[in-house]
């Protein structure tokens, strides 16, 4: 056996998120040193760290064939990493910047905020681009650990301290069965490379299929956990609630930008045919049902929401019902491409509009720990009508009505459910769409047919900013997808040599 | 080389009990480190499936997995009790049926 | 350039008198706007003069297209404005410019003073254009304009006075709203007519392709006609198209093949060919067709012209101001339907021979009975009525009677000469009526001014004098000796009094039905001739109550012995027209037949019966018997009991009541159709808003929020949190550890999630264990 | 299909855009700048879509002023708008209707102008942009987002209970699009295209084909979409909160134009993509438009409100348009497509009225007025016009349509007797609300002393009015050019209903039926006929 050289691990491929994590170190030293006057430098530098990546990320489309591997498979550096990097720096960069002021004017303006987030962020990117059931395991656990921490950020405060922990402890267990699966998997097709695994699978070389399936489907659990699918979901609005809320915004995207990479990435490139019955593979039944499950509970119970974390944490839950619709509609062999590529424009249609809508409730917040309630929203069209507009937008956005990005993503979706056949999968998608309209028109109404002091704490600058990229990245969405959609279209997914 | 001969189910059995009672141990108890202990006991048991993996097939990867898994738990570990020592500094109490603020 | 190229004029001109009036009238004095009104008037007359004289000197008439209208080439549908100058419409157009002209010129006089003089004659140009267009349209979708216009003329006139905030004498309503009451009453129930028609055109479309009423036909033609008997069916079917091709009228299937040739023309191929009209996938024989197109028809004319069951609106529109009611209800726009089945005489003439309703009467016998029942019935009703107005309306409709009973039963020129005559002598009494009316009124203001008080008047509740009360008149001879004179020869017109208009005309009706029943031995024929004379005895009786109780005995108020004679321009139209009434007989004189011969050109089935003596007599002996009685009750005695009845309100007791309260028409209908309407639509609306707006809207919501809330409070923390428990509190005591029966949430999420571990396992291994 | 230059099509579907953008950078203080420049920007559109008419052939049958442009290659997603016969009228109508409704606002709204405004140019690209489009994805945005700027116009600025108005008409219309939406994924996913055009010829050539009972449930979901635009009974519920909460405007737009979007939908996409399910529901769809003709003049009649009465008038004069597409014909749908520019112009002229008689007296119940006609002269003149073009007066607009409607639904192959005679007997009880309302409101004597002096007519309101009338009494003496227009594309759209010798026409050139129409039409005429 040959000791692998420099070259083999093909390092430069895998800077994104390496280079992230590492850079995420750089800015907890510094911060460490930093006086309290000079705080924003975490700010300029993390945000100098993502820009950075996310320009040297663009070089990382359509790589040749021979450099899309790295750490001699573990690491895959295909188009699919690529965006799914793409989403995790944009939502790292929102992330950021919505935190800066917040963080500030609630008190918690701790140094460890950006690098904590940078890390979760590297761990998402790892996610999509593991190519070995270890690296998504270890992704996933640097997604969740800073998650942890960040939800308790907010102390000596009751709730973002109960939030933390039982995000940790249902996080913990949720992982416990990601791993068992692992094992499970591992024992069944005697590997843990990804597209070892599919040739084995696909050659008939397992030691038994129940063991196979079982660990499938505690895999399916943990991710499921990730992404808020409904019945694991049931910790979502608490933490949602709890958490401060720059770290619940940011994490209404990267958990779930992470859950979704690491789901696509397993069960398409690994287990394909793990029924092995034909076209039709075991698992993409059990995650329409639950994508249909998750779309009829999230925009159902968030009707009935009057705090807009919360009723924003059901809504999560919605959409993580909406992406899993094209993953399920992925496992059609004819689909696959094109539900993964409208998965993956989804949630960066998502990423856009979530954050835009956290922004502004980052920026609705009062300075008094007490959550941003509806009737908050109430007048904010007279007292502030730039922000009442981006925030209408983004409520246009997730009910799925153009000219915006959400509508574009969810056509995509809905198509591609169609294209597989899944025609009742989407009939529950667009009769929850209507119902999510419900909600989200409410505070449309509140701001803008509805009298009522709406003041938003005054923030124009960096706040103003992340609202306003967001709107912008919305709209440009809905009217000319094709900008990103073109990437999205590139980034399939294939198992390796398959 | 051959897969050396070994009576997989006996260990994959054992794993599977000392996971349920890992879970059982997270459903059943109060105590937020005892609940935290139970997850511990469910990654072990995924441990021990690993290994007895790795012996069946006769490979690494398994067992490097394993080091992985226990590399994890620790850094989990600490982020944990640090939670609770917190959450134990504000409430004086670390009974997790306390953590119902949180609600609709 | 022919004469006939200036028909679009005649409707032109009326138009340009109301633009310009509706322009400029603002500007103009009185005198102003009645010079342009009248002027467009009379320029319209004089250009159905010239059409007239036109087709006197011996040519057949013209079409004269003037531009396209609803066009849809695809599928050759093509109704344009197209303009008919043959002897039917240019009879009527003399008549409607010629009365209409007249009464233009009474109106200045009439409505002098009025806040609104202007707009009046807006309204009166705007008839005239609208009937003129009815009677020259050369299709039936024009006429039906013309037809639709005059109903909506009629209501702007009858709701003329819409301001008046002096109650109602009778009824105690605010007059406005009365007369606006009486306007929608008018134009819906024409509404309802009209629907009868325009469902006739819809068919007529569909039958024959094209909605012309065809080409002119030449004396020749008409000639060719002569031997045409009713109930045969046509052979002299045209063969061939405009362009000179020859075009079977049947398909091979036996289907009706149109030649695009024009509705009467083809009518008659296809009875002769006997086909089928194809209808939407359904076959309908061609005579059957027929037969529902002119009964569709007789509704609208059944709107129209006031017959049995429609005519409740006529008398409630005398509302109007006088020379409204005489140009527009009873001259001519009440006359369209009798001009509707005369133009359309070939598909009544068609229809007689199809022998499919029950009681083997056809469409035109069942207009002919109309006819004759309303006739009858609306004689009887005009007996007891008070206001001189209402019965002259009650007239007008028993009139229209004869001329509908004429038409069907074939006697078009008899029809249309009553028509004529009508327009005459009902135009003369109408505005005789008014002169009483003003006359009165003046009285009253002059017996106000010289604070005399009214011993007694009648119909008024508070003792204000009510002008139309016929109680309230009484020995008008002396003071209005004029108008007194036009009356009585109006009155002897109408009475069918020799030598009078009304006599000719009316014997001719008579005569027609007494042929048909007797040469072609139509029981139909017997009936409608019984009730005819029962009808004009009635109103012999009638007018001769109402010339003595007017004009004779002594003035019965201040008002009536203070009366004043109008001035000339009110009372020369009426001795114009009180000398056509006497003279209008000449028309159709015995013999000669002008009239008649006249009508031939355009009425294919135009016939006029030889003067019968023996009839005529009969009828003259009925009518003289009549006036005498009312001579003996009225004239005889005071017109009034001594406590203010009528003379026959005791003796009659009961029926006097019935026919007082019009054979309880109006109670009738409101119980009928009125009530129920309206607690239908009551019920509708209220069912809409409670429960497809309140009920199913707010159900939908309220139940949708109810499961979201029973989903996000009971369910997810309810339910799920109690099977969550549950199952907790069994996994509990299987583990021993019954001690705690509460858990904590984190706790139940867990489960949850275990639960969810248990289920996707489950789904994904359940098919391994049954496929293996 | 090659990328094309944009054409004038494009172009007046997006000056309203370019307008907005003008007002934006105008600060909201200035809001007489703000009212001229978009009135500015509906004229100028308005006359560019004259140009649109003077460079529009009408004997093409097919689509013209055509722009191509391939928006999300890969997706079968193409940005294409063009123009034929079926849609010309409909553009003219909504850049008509525009500045009438701009300026109708001038006085009435006082509160966030630069908003309003900003809202009713959107709304005019959004439904230029549904009449012609030709792609189904770009139709479905155009359609669905035509809801944000009038869910906004009523709720913003509607009356009292304007919220409740405004979500439900949000939902409602909502929900119907949805099952749209997945006909529409359905046609793309199979068709592998969205190009309307391109999905008609794969029909027409075979290459594409529908399953087994896969074209009802298609038309079912582009019919919800339709049904509860139009709206068609019983799907009208929202329509009467709608249209009297919204601001005059507001109620303008949705009666002359925005429930057009619907009937039009249904000419444009169910009649051409699903002719065997067109034939088979042609009764039943033709059944609700007759109920609903009925039911919407009957609950007319028993309104208090004249605002009310006005938008239950809409649901009876759409049934007539609906009655007339189902004829399946070509004077049906000709006599529809009319219809629905004839209401445009009509309804919304009342609610112009409506608008302006609130604005004097700040109530709509018809008891607050009476005799309305005596102190505002012109206005009362005016009203009766438009009154009697609702009413289907002949010689006015709105009798030519309904007669074109009838004439279609009479000789239907697919329909019965009974439906035209039903329709029909709308007609007298369209006169019977209509003189109500107009009994009630203009006629009598003055009651109210408070309304003994109320203003007469300004120049705007005079402005706003007079092109309406003049329109009515044009395409009621004149419609020759109106239909001209749509000829020769409605008699290609009808072509494949048209059985040989299903109908007396004097055009026996029609092309034979590919569809076996005769058996779906299994209805004679009524007994006794």
């Amino acid at each position: 056996m040959e000791l692998p050289t420099l070259q083999d691990l093909n390092l430069a491929v895998t800077l994104p998120s390496m280079g992230l994590a590492l850079w995420a170190c750089v800015v907890l030293a510094v911060g460490l040193f930093l006086p309290e006057r000079r705080r924003h430098w975490n700010l300029v530098l993390s945000l100098g760290g993502i820009v950075a990546l996310f320009l040297y990320n663009l070089t990382l489309f359509d790589l040749p064939a021979d450099r899309q591997s790295a750490f001699l498979g573990m690491y895959r550096a295909d188009n699919f990493t690529a965006f799914v990097n793409l989403i995790a720096l944009v939502t790292a960069f929102f992330g950021v910047l919505m935190a800066y002021e917040y963080l500030k004017r609630t008190h918690i303006d701790r140094g460890e905020y950006y690098p904590l987030l940078l890390i979760s962020t590297s761990g998402a990117m790892l996610m999509g681009a593991s190519g070995d059931l270890a690296v998504l395991f270890v992704a996933l656990e640097l997604l969740s650990i800073p998650l942890y921490i960040m939800s308790g950020l907010r102390r000596p405060n009751a709730a973002s301290e109960e939030s933390a922990l039982k995000y940790f402890l249902l996080g913990a267990f949720s992982s416990a069965f990601l791993v068992y699966g692992v094992a499970l998997v591992y024992g069944a097709a005697g590997s843990t490379d990804l597209s070892e695994i599919f040739h084995r699978v696909n050659a008939g070389l397992i030691l038994d299929q129940g063991l196979l399936l079982a660990g499938a489907g505690l895999m399916l659990v943990g991710l499921g956990f990730k992404v808020a699918a409904v019945p694991f979901h049931m910790w979502t609005p608490d933490v949602y609630q709890g958490a401060p809320t720059a770290v619940t915004g940011y994490m209404s995207v990267g958990a779930k930008l992470g859950g979704f990479a690491g789901l696509l990435r397993v069960f398409i490139v690994a287990l394909p045919a793990v029924s092995g019955a034909g076209d039709a593979t075991g698992w993409q039944d059990t995650i329409a049902l639950i994508a249909a499950l998750t779309m009829i509970l999230g925009n159902v119970v968030a009707i009935a929401q009057r705090d807009v974390k919360r009723m924003l944490g059901y809504s999560s839950i919605a959409h993580a019902g909406y992406i899993l619709m094209g993953a399920a509609a992925a496992g059609s062999p004819d689909v696959r491409d094109f539900a993964v590529s409208a998965s993956l424009f989804y949630l960066l249609a998502y990423a856009f509009t979530n954050l835009g809508a956290f922004a502004v409730t980052v920026a609705i917040e009062k300075d008094d720990a007490t959550n941003p309630q509806l009737d908050d929203f109430n007048g904010l069209s007279k007292t502030r009508p730039v922000l009442a507009l981006a925030m209408a937008l983004f409520m246009l956005s997730l009910t799925g009505i153009p000219p915006t990005a959400g509508v574009v993503g969810k056509f995509f979706l809905f198509q591609a459910a169609v294209n597989a056949g899944m025609v009742w999968l989407a009939l529950i998608g667009v009769i929850t769409s209507v119902v999510s309209a419900f909600y989200y028109l409410r505070i449309v109404v509140n701001m803008y047919l509805r009298e009522g002091p709406g003041e938003a704490q005054a923030q124009r600058s960096f706040l103003g900013v992340a609202v306003g990229l967001a709107a912008v990245g919305t709209f440009v969405l809905g009217v000319a997808p094709v900008l990103f959609l073109d990437l999205a279209q590139r980034a399939v997914l294939v198992a390796l040599g398959g | 080389m051959e897969p050396a001969p070994l009576n997989i189910s006996a260990y994959v059995v054992l794993s599977a009990i000392l996971f349920a009672m890992g879970a059982l141990g997270v459903l059943i108890r109060r105590n937020a480190i005892l609940v935290f202990m139970s997850v511990e006991l469910m990654l072990n048991a995924a441990n021990l499936a690993l290994i007895a993996f790795a012996r069946f097939y006769n490979q690494m990867d398994g067992q490097i997995l394993v080091f992985f898994v226990m590399t994890v738990a620790a850094a989990e570990v600490a982020v944990g009790l640090a939670l609770i020592v917190v959450i134990f500094r504000t409430r004086r109490s670390i009974n997790i049926d306390e953590l119902s603020r949180l609600k609709d | 350039m022919e004469v006939f190229d200036l028909v679009p004029l005649i409707v032109f001109i009326p138009i340009a008198g109301l633009l310009l009036n509706a322009w400029i009238g603002r500007y103009l004095s009185e005198k102003g706007i009645a010079w342009i009104a009248c002027g467009a008037a009379g320029l319209s007359f004089l250009v159905a003069v010239a059409l007239g004289l036109g087709l006197a000197g011996g040519s057949e008439g013209k079409i004269v297209p003037i531009v396209d209208w609803i066009k849809l080439p695809a599928v050759g549908v093509d109704i344009p404005w197209a303009m008919r100058v043959d002897t039917l419409s240019v009879t009527m157009m003399l008549a409607v410019a010629g009365v209409g002209t007249l009464i233009h010129i009474y109106a200045v006089g009439y409505m002098h003073g009025d806040a609104r003089f202007g707009r009046f004659f807006i309204y009166m140009n705007l008839f005239l254009a609208s009937m003129l267009l009815l009677v020259t349209g050369n299709n039936f979708l024009v006429l039906f304009v013309g037809w639709e216009l005059v109903g909506l003329c009629s209501f702007l006139l009858i709701g003329f006075w819409l301001h008046r905030d002096a109650p109602d004498p009778e009824t105690g309503i605010i007059g406005g709203i009365k007369n606006t009451n009486a306007a929608k009453k008018a134009f819906i129930v024409n509404r309802v007519g009209d629907f009868g028609f325009i469902l006739a055109i819809l068919l007529i479309w569909w039958t024959f392709g094209t909605l012309d009423f065809g080409p002119i036909q030449g004396a020749a033609h008409a000639a060719g006609h002569e031997e045409v008997a009713a109930g045969e069916v046509h052979e002299a079917a045209p063969e061939s198209a405009p362009g000179g091709e020859a075009v079977a009228p049947v398909t091979p299937e036996g289907v009706c093949q149109p030649t695009g040739e024009g509705v009467f023309p083809m009518a008659e191929a296809f009875m002769a060919a006997g086909c089928n009209v194809k209808l939407g996938s359904a076959e309908v024989p061609i005579g059957t067709l027929i037969v529902v197109v002119t009964l569709l028809m007789l509704v609208g004319v059944t709107g129209k012209s006031a017959q049995i069951p429609l005519f409740v609106w006529l008398p409630d529109a005398m509302a109007g101001p006088t020379p409204v009611s005489a140009l527009i209800h009873a001259a001519t726009m009440v006359t369209a339907g009798v001009y509707l089945v005369t133009r359309n005489n070939v598909l009544y003439e068609a229809a007689r021979g199809v022998n499919i309703l029950p009681f083997g009467l056809s469409p035109p016998d069942i207009v002919a009975l109309v006819g004759a029942i309303t006739a009858f019935m609306a004689g009887t009703i005009a007996v007891a009525q008070w206001d001189i107005k209402r019965v002259l309306a009650y007239s007008t409709i028993s009139q229209l009677g004869f001329m509908v009973a004429a038409v069907g039963l074939g006697g078009y020129v008899a029809g249309m000469f009553h028509l004529v005559t009508h327009a005459f002598f009902k135009a003369l009494l109408f505005l005789a009526a008014g002169s009483v009316i003003h006359g009165v009124e003046h009285g009253a203001h002059h017996a106000h001014e010289h604070g005399t008080h009214e011993a007694r008047t009648f119909g008024y509740r508070e003792g204000v004098l009510d002008p139309q009360d016929m109680r309230n008149m009484g020995g008008l001879r002396r003071r209005m000796p004029v108008t007194f004179w036009v009356y009585v020869i109006g009155a002897l017109a109408l009475a069918g009094i020799f030598p009078f208009a009304g006599f000719w005309s009316k014997d001719e009706i008579l005569l027609d039905a007494f042929l048909r029943g007797s040469e072609y031995g139509d029981p139909t024929g017997w009936l409608v001739l019984i009730l005819l004379i029962g009808a004009a005895a009635f109103t012999a009786f009638y007018m001769g109550r109402q010339v003595f109780m007017i004009f004779f005995g002594a003035p019965r108020t201040q008002a009536a012995g203070h009366a004043s004679e109008n001035p000339p321009i009110m009372t020369y139209p009426l001795i114009v027209l009180a000398a056509l009434s006497t003279l209008g007989g000449l028309l159709n004189v015995p013999g000669l037949h002008p009239f008649g011969t006249w009508l031939e050109q355009s009425v294919p089935h135009a016939h006029t019966a030889d003067f019968n003596v023996l009839l005529a007599l009969v009828a003259l002996a009925i009518a003289g018997v009549a006036v005498a009685l009312a001579v003996v009750i009225y004239y005889m005695r005071p017109a009034l009991t001594s406590d203010g009845l009528d003379r026959l309100q005791r003796p009659l007791g009961p029926l006097w009541t019935f026919l007082h309260r019009k054979w309880l028409w109006d109670e009738a209908y409101h119980n009928a159709v009125i009530r129920p309407f309206n607690a239908l639509g009551g019920l509708l609306a209220h069912l809409d808003v409670r429960y497809l707006r309140d009920g199913l809207d707010q159900g939908l919501y309220g139940g949708f929020n109810r499961i979201a809330a029973f989903l996000g409070g009971d369910f997810d923390l309810g339910i799920i949190d109690r099977v969550v428990n549950g199952v907790g509190r069994v996994t509990q005591q299987l583990a021993g550890q019954a001690r705690h029966l509460q858990t904590g949430y984190v706790r139940n999420y867990a489960l949850s999630v275990m639960l969810g571990v248990l289920a996707v396992l489950l789904i994904l291994l359940l098919p391994l264990l049954f496929g293996q | 299909m090659e990328n094309t230059p944009i054409s004038l099509t494009t172009i007046v579907t997006f000056l309203p855009i370019a307008g907005l953008i003008v007002v934006l950078f105008i600060n909201r203080e200035r809001e007489d700048i703000i009212r001229w420049v978009t009135l500015g920007t509906a004229v100028i559109t308005f006359l560019a879509s004259l140009g649109m008419v003077a460079a529009f052939d009408a004997s093409n049958p097919g689509l013209q002023l055509e722009t191509y442009y391939n928006w999300i290659p890969g997706f079968n997603i193409s940005y294409h708008v063009a123009v034929d016969g079926l849609s010309m009228l409909l553009v003219l109508l909504t850049t008509f209707i525009m500045p009438l409704a701009v300026l109708a606002s001038f006085d009435p709204i006082k509160e966030r102008v630069k908003l309003y405004y900003c809202m009713l140019l959107l709304i005019e690209t959004a439904m230029l942009g549904v009449f012609v489009t030709q792609d189904l994805f770009l139709f479905y945005i155009f359609w669905e987002f035509t809801l944000v700027p009038m869910y906004f116009l009523i709720g913003i600025w509607g009356s009292e209970n304007r919220v409740y108005a405004a979500i439900k008409f949000f939902l409602y219309t909502m929900a119907g699009s949805i099952l749209m939406l997945l006909a529409i994924l359905w046609l793309g996913v199979n068709g592998d295209t969205f190009n309307l055009p391109t999905l008609l010829e794969k029909l027409a050539s075979g290459a594409l084909v529908f399953p087994e009972g896969v074209e009802v449930l298609l038309f079912i979901g582009f019919f919800a979409a339709f049904a509860v635009k139009v709206p068609l009974w019983p799907f009208h519920s929202w329509l009467p909160d709608a249209h009297y909460e919204a601001p005059t405007a507001g109620s303008v737009i949705l009666a002359g134009v925005l429930l057009k979007l619907g009937t039009y939908g249904f000419v444009r996409f169910n009649l051409p993509l699903f002719p065997q399910a067109s034939i088979d529901l042609a009764p039943v769809v033709a059944a609700l438009a007759v109920i609903g003709i009925l039911y919407g003049a009957w609950v007319s009649y028993a309104q208090k409100d004249v605002k009310k009465l006005v938008a239950y008038s809409s649901v009876s004069h759409l049934g007539f348009v609906m009655l007339g597409i189902f004829a399946l014909n070509a004077q049906g749908v000709q006599g529809g497509i009319m219809q629905m520019v004839n209401h445009g112009l009509s309804t919304g002229g009342l609610f112009l009225l409506v608008g302006m008689l609130y604005e004097r007296r700040h109530t709509k119940l018809m008891a607050d007025f009476g005799g309305i006609w005596k102190v505002m002269p012109l206005f009362g003149a005016l009203s009766l016009i438009i009154v009697l073009s609702s009413m289907g007066l002949p010689g006015l607009n709105g009798f030519v349509g309904e007669f074109t409607i009838l004439l279609g639904s009479m000789g239907s192959n697919f329909l019965a007797v009974g439906f035209t005679v039903f329709a029909a007997v709308g007609v007298i009880l369209a006169a019977v609300y209509m003189l109500y309302m107009f009994g009630k409101v203009y006629m009598g004597p003055v009651i109210h002393p408070e309304n003994e002096r109320l203003p007469g007519l300004d120049w705007k309101e005079v402005a706003v009015l007079v092109p309406l009338i003049i329109m009515i009494f044009w395409i009621g003496l004149y419609p020759t050019p109106f239909f001209g227009m749509m000829d020769s594309s409605v008699d290609a759209l009808v072509t494949p209903y048209t059985a040989p010798g299903g109908s007396v026409t004097a055009a026996p050139e029609l092309a034979p039926a590919p569809v076996a129409a005769g058996e779906a039409a299994s209805v004679g005429l009524a007994p006794g006929y």
